[in-house]
């Protein structure tokens, strides 16, 4: 079940008409955002879509070029970093190579004088949160392993005791299995600390585990926001929906009937409703959505082609369908994987309700 | 594989610099018995080393002439003593040298007396044969030829200090407490003690006792002390003429020409009138003698050269050589002397030259110089950064 | 961090430099223009403005023989520290081995080292071994210092080059010298081209080296300083203003061919 | 032997050699001279410590001191003078950092002797500055010839040496790291004190390093502008190599100098990792 605290609380951060440009380049473009209290957020685009400059406003190291920045609704635009109630989690995490793990903790506890013993207490105990030895308190920080280094990072930046955490893709660097593990334990810390977290990657898939909600950013420009439900299964652009992982993405037009025609694929697709004033776009078919026909199976949507190869993905299997020169992808659960022979000629069918159209 | 395959690259690699280091080093010692006809190396006094002078031997000969110009006698000895006889031909230093350390050293040896003497015929008078500076004791050896000279004691701005005051005065300039401050000093260690000498009231080049020796150290400390600069000849001019100092200890024709010759005629040369020196003389001068270098592989172009200088063209030359300008032996040739211009002859100060030398004694070698320098540096440390 | 005080502290990073610049050439200016008065001595404003110096230093056989003596010596140094210290570097950089860090370290020391004591010690030390002092044995002196700085030149290039390049031309059947010539070389090229700079330039400039060891050869350095002590004369701020701007066109120049060879790289690997 | 099999050892032969003929070999023969009688111009002579003591006894110290001192001040207001340059180098000129970089570099190539001579032509009476003052009628005193100057001397002459060892020890600290400190409250004096100055600080010991030990080493700033108003070891040692005729107790003075200044370079280059410093990561 997801909680979307965003309807508990009000918002803790808000963007309005946000921008940033360097020269002629327009990195972020007017965004207007509300991020509530005890939220995880995470901001998702590819890299150079401006999010990390996005995050770099948010956490005061980037001096916006317009527009403004909220915090419970007082404007801290110019608020510098150090001043401001919010810490981030850097990609290279940036520790302090000279310092102990105790040491780098410690930091900003030091910066506030924060008496050593207390700031010791505090340090082991944040150790202790985040399954950190206590026999690292000693270590030198470039003696530890990966996930041992995003341990200290974290508790470094919780040390600091912010009212919002930022993380600009701290994960991407990580082994698959071991950021696996650091994902679930990165969510725990979000629940333990009730705190709002602003997470970017370029991974959807890692968004789509963490977040309460999700932002997908594109050239500088916000252009959906929701739920990761809302973001997987209703994608408001071609771009959104293909960045989401592999999916059947059909250049349609309307024809003089009024139906979707696809050239590619020769055929005809129906939907249940064509908006208002559409005319053309595509069509987004999720392949898992998709199914291998029977002979005597019915379907709104009907194609014929050879399966030409198959994928194993785990515990899903994909299947390239060849439509003529036009290829179409299929995801069964191995449980109900395709029997037939490859350059077999099959028909896969799916519900018009299964496909979003986009219209661009 | 592979790592065979880099191993014999990086030995190949190595090979070749072994091989250009062994290029370098081997190439130190390649002259050993090299033809020397079209070469000839000198050691000297800054003149001799310059384009007006060695150019039109360069060109006559098609020789390769090297000339490296030091600015101190021992120095130049000391090379020599250090080996160097293998590499120059002639060397030029002041009078005293070539026939009291050089030739009983073996450092140099004589010339051809016939040959060369005539030429001494047709100098000034001071110079006729048997010159006892260009002969060795026994009075049989020719170890040298002259050219240049003159008096060497302090230099004036005589816009601040009148020439009769600096002539009167002498060397009490240098002790009187008004003058702190004032004046530069000329940095040539061995002419530099000869002056805190006189200075001091004695004679440089006789031996002495303890309380001269006390009295040197006192006044070392003093004169270093109250100097404002202490520099080489360009330092010194540009201080005069910019006005920095008013007089500078350690200097004459040799140092005071260059600016006398641009046009500072109130940059003066002084030959104090009287001293501590042998017969109450104020004065110190000096005469190059250059020698040919006992070199076991002597270039014939030495001789050559030491003739060349003395046609009197080229003596003109020599006195007026790019950097310092200089008496040469040779004005007392007709032919040479017409080519002395009367500006030349106003930066030379020939007004003055013949009293100048009678008022002095000539350079010679000072007794215990090694402790007087010893002392006198650590003079100039001592009172140093004050 | 606000724009405003970013602006204002880059402003003054930038003014402060630029003093600094103005600082280290103001000398070189001195020079310039004491090198176009026709008298001996300087005194400003100039009164006798005149090129008299600089056509009598160009014409003078004496110099052209110093120039003959310091680009021999430059040249020599040039070619064989480039050598010695692409080896150097590679030891330096590229491979590891036991006993490296001890061998950075020694590569060091004469770089940390007072060059006039270094030059007494060279004179010292040939005088011992009975060598003849001639402009060879100032390159072999030069070397002793340049090499090292060349190494560490170079070591910098080697230190971002990547061993596997040279692995996959072996393994796309390139001959040793080919992997060499076709890889190795021209990825190394830009810090070898910078260490060929540096050794000429520093044999070219040097001084206290050279002083104890050229013997009766004489080089430009050496011919200044004598002229400075002795026979001043404003040929030594014509040579010194030439030196200066020939180092400054050779570095500039180089820097440029650098740029150049770069960007026409880039402009064939696009082809 | 099985070790020059290895082409990291094979590739050092070649400069290990140079090393070896060109640098330990000399500075050997400099302490052969320091144990030969006094005055005497061959190495094969009756060992003695008679230089040394010479040297200990008379007032040499003097001269130890004044280079030791003032190589000290140089290093102090180098560091002053270097840092703002060193951080434009880094973080501030951007494409223009190569150039300005060739423009502190050119100097170097022009001995110093020379370019000590165009500050006299600057700060002589009637030269460049004072000329000029004069024309609007101020006539100050010359500041040439004083200690002071000495140490403005050195300042211009080492100052390429502080500058690129600070500026490789400056772009050594990451920008995330730095802006991770003042995003943890840091104020900039401590993001200074607490990253920049701990992690460039092997660039700038070495910066100090290298022209504290050249500075000890300097001769030509206290002969040209200081008209000799302080006498540095090394002219010490020039004297006794030229009019002073005695190169033992020039080379006994050179050990001594060597020795402070090998202790100093192997003590502080010991601490330090060559390959971080020089770009390995």
């Amino acid at each position: 079940m997801t909680r979307s605290q965003s309807t508990i609380h009000g918002p803790i951060l808000e963007l309005r008409k946000l921008t940033r440009t360097f020269g002629a380049l327009t990195a972020v473009n007017a965004i207007d955002l509300d991020i509530a209290e005890g939220e995880f957020f995470t901001i998702v685009g590819p890299s150079g879509s401006g999010k990390t400059t996005m995050l770099r406003m948010l956490a005061g190291m980037e001096q916006a070029t317009s527009g403004d920045i909220l915090l419970r609704g007082k404007r801290i635009n110019d608020v510098p970093a150090n001043r401001r109630p919010t810490c981030m989690v850097f990609q290279s995490l940036a520790l302090f190579p000279h310092r102990t793990v105790g040491q780098n903790i410690e930091f900003p506890m030091k910066i506030r004088g924060v008496d050593p013993a207390k700031r010791k207490e505090r340090a082991l105990q944040l150790m202790r949160q985040l399954r950190l030895p206590e026999n690292y308190y000693g270590k030198n920080v470039t003696k530890c392993s990966g996930g041992e280094r995003q341990r200290v990072a974290l508790a470094r930046a919780l040390a600091y005791d912010p009212e919002i955490l930022f993380f600009d893709e701290p994960l991407s660097a990580i082994d698959y299995k071991l950021r696996k593990t650091l994902e679930r334990e990165l969510k725990d810390i979000h629940r333990e600390t009730g705190k709002t977290f602003v997470y970017i990657t370029h991974s959807l898939e890692e968004a789509m585990v963490m977040s309460d909600r999700i932002g997908v950013m594109q050239a500088g420009r916000l252009i959906q926001v929701g739920t990761p439900n809302q973001i997987y299964s209703t994608p408001t652009n071609r771009f959104v929906s293909e960045f989401i992982g592999d999916v059947n993405v059909i250049p349609v037009h309307i024809g003089p009937n009024g139906k979707l025609i696809s050239d590619d694929f020769a055929a005809e697709f129906s939907v249940p409703k064509i908006p208002v004033g559409f005319t053309g776009g595509h069509l987004v078919v999720r392949p898992e959505f998709v199914r291998f026909l029977g002979s005597g199976d019915a379907s709104e949507n009907r194609l014929t082609g050879r399966v030409y190869n198959e994928y194993a993905l785990g515990s899903r299997i994909q299947y390239q369908v060849r439509v003529g020169e036009a290829v179409f992808i299929v995801e069964k659960l191995r449980q109900q994987a395709y029997t037939g022979g490859l350059d077999d000629e099959v028909a896969i069918g799916w519900s018009g309700a299964d496909s979003i159209l986009v219209s661009d | 594989m592979m790592e065979r395959r880099t191993s014999r690259r990086s030995f190949m690699q190595q090979s070749a610099g072994l091989a250009a280091l062994a290029a370098g080093v081997g190439g130190l010692s390649a002259r050993a018995f090299a033809d020397r006809s079209k070469e000839l190396n000198i050691l000297c006094w800054e003149g001799y080393n310059s384009a007006q002078v060695l150019d039109p031997f360069r060109e006559s000969t098609g020789a390769t002439v090297k000339a490296e110009s030091l600015t101190n006698d021992p120095t130049m000895i000391d090379r020599l003593r250090a080996g160097e006889t293998k590499v120059w031909d002639l060397i030029n230093v002041n009078n005293p040298w070539a026939r009291k350390v050089m030739f009983p050293e073996k450092l140099i040896k004589p010339l051809d007396r016939a040959s060369m003497e005539p030429y001494f015929e047709k100098m000034l008078p001071m110079f006729k044969p048997p010159y006892k500076w260009a002969m060795d004791d026994s009075g049989k050896e020719l170890l040298g030829m002259c050219q240049r000279f003159g008096p060497y004691s302090y230099v004036v701005n005589t816009d601040k200090i009148s020439r009769k005051t600096a002539e009167d005065q002498g060397w009490d300039l240098f002790n009187d407490a008004a003058n702190a401050g004032k004046y530069g000093i000329l940095d040539s260690a061995d002419w530099n003690v000869f002056n805190i000498c006189v200075i001091a009231g004695f004679d440089p080049f006789k031996p002495r006792g303890e309380a001269e020796v006390a009295k040197f150290t006192e006044t070392a400390k003093k004169v270093f002390k109250n100097a404002k600069v202490v520099g080489d000849i360009a330092t010194m001019n540009q201080a005069l003429i910019a006005g920095e100092i008013d007089f500078h200890m350690t200097g004459g024709t040799y140092s005071a020409s260059p600016a006398r010759a641009d046009g500072h005629q109130n940059i003066r040369g002084i030959t104090p009138l009287k001293g501590p020196l042998e017969g109450g003389k104020g004065g110190i001068s000096w005469i190059e003698v250059t020698s040919t270098v006992n070199n076991p592989d002597l270039s014939p172009l030495a001789v050559e050269f030491l003739k060349h200088v003395q046609d009197p063209a080229v003596a003109h030359t020599v006195a007026f050589a790019e950097g310092t300008f200089n008496p040469v032996a040779q004005m007392a040739n007709p032919d040479c002397f017409k080519l002395f211009t009367k500006d030349e002859l106003d930066a030379i100060q020939w007004d003055s030259l013949d009293e100048e030398m009678a008022r002095s004694v000539e350079y010679d070698v000072v007794p215990d110089y090694d402790k007087l320098l010893e002392i006198m540096n650590s003079a100039k440390r001592e009172v140093s950064g004050g | 961090m606000e724009a405003k005080q970013t602006n204002w502290r880059n402003g003054l990073v930038w003014t402060w430099s630029l003093a600094v610049v103005a600082f280290l050439y103001l000398p070189s200016v001195c020079l310039l223009l004491a090198s176009l008065t026709d008298s001996r001595y300087f005194t400003f404003p100039i009164t006798k403005w005149g090129l008299s110096w600089w056509a009598k230093t160009f014409n003078s056989l004496e110099i052209h023989a110093l120039f003959k003596t310091s680009i021999s010596i430059a040249l020599c140094v040039t070619v064989i520290s480039v050598v010695i210290a692409l080896f150097g570097a590679l030891a330096f950089a590229r491979y590891e081995w036991k006993g490296r860090s001890i061998y950075q370290k020694i590569v060091l020391l004469p770089i940390f080292f007072p060059q006039s004591v270094l030059g007494l010690a060279l004179l010292l030390w040939f005088n011992a071994l009975g060598l003849d002092l001639s402009w060879k044995s100032a390159v072999f002196a030069h070397l002793v210092w340049i090499v090292p700085v060349v190494t560490l030149v170079i070591s910098i290039q080697v230190y971002s080059f990547d061993p596997a390049l040279e692995e996959a031309a072996y393994d796309l059947g390139a001959t040793r010298w080919q992997v060499f010539r076709e890889v190795t070389l021209p990825v190394l090229f830009p810090g070898i081209f910078s260490g060929m700079l540096f050794a000429f330039l520093l044999s070219w400039g040097n001084f206290p080296l050279s002083l104890f060891t050229t013997g009766a050869d004489t080089t430009i350095p050496e011919y200044l300083y004598a002229k400075m002590v002795a026979g001043y004369t404003p040929g030594v701020p014509v040579l010194g203003t030439v030196n200066t701007f020939g180092a400054a066109f050779l570095l500039l120049g180089g820097y440029g061919l650098i740029l150049w060879w770069r960007r026409s790289r880039i402009g064939d690997s696009k082809e | 032997m099985a070790m020059l099999r290895q082409p990291g050892p094979r590739n050092a032969i070649p400069l290990m050699l140079l090393m070896l003929v060109g640098f330990a070999a000399p500075l050997l023969a400099v302490i052969g001279f320091s144990l030969v009688p006094a005055r005497s111009f061959s190495l094969w002579q009756m060992p003695t410590l008679e230089n040394y003591a010479g040297v200990f006894s008379g007032t040499n110290y003097i001269s130890f001191v004044y280079s030791l001192v003032f190589a000290a001040l140089t290093v102090i207001v180098l560091a002053v003078v270097c840092y703002p340059v060193a951080l434009g180098l880094v973080r501030v000129f951007g494409k223009w950092s190569m150039f300005m970089s060739l423009l502190f570099t050119i100097p170097l190539f022009v001995s110093e002797n020379v370019r000590l001579y165009g500050w006299v032509l600057f700060f002589i009476k009637n030269g460049v500055l004072l000329g000029t003052l004069k024309t609007i009628g101020i006539e100050p005193e010359s500041w040439l010839f004083t200690q002071s100057i000495i140490l403005f001397g050195m300042v211009y002459v080492y100052l390429p040496f502080m500058l690129f060892p600070m500026t490789l020890g400056i772009s050594m600290v990451p920008k995330e790291t730095r802006d991770a400190a003042f995003d943890l409250g840091a104020t900039r004096w401590q993001v200074f004190r607490e990253v920049d100055l701990p992690l460039s600080m092997p660039g700038i010991t070495i910066g100090f390093l290298l022209s504290f030990v050249l500075a000890v080493g300097a001769i030509a700033e206290a002969k040209v502008l200081g008209g000799q108003r302080i006498i540095p070891v090394t002219h010490d040692i020039e004297i006794a190599f030229t009019y002073a005729q005695n190169w033992p107790m020039g080379s006994a003075l050179s050990v001594l100098l060597m020795l402070v200044v090998g202790v100093l370079v192997l003590v502080v280059l010991r601490r330090f990792d060559l390959d971080t410093i020089l770009g390995k990561k």
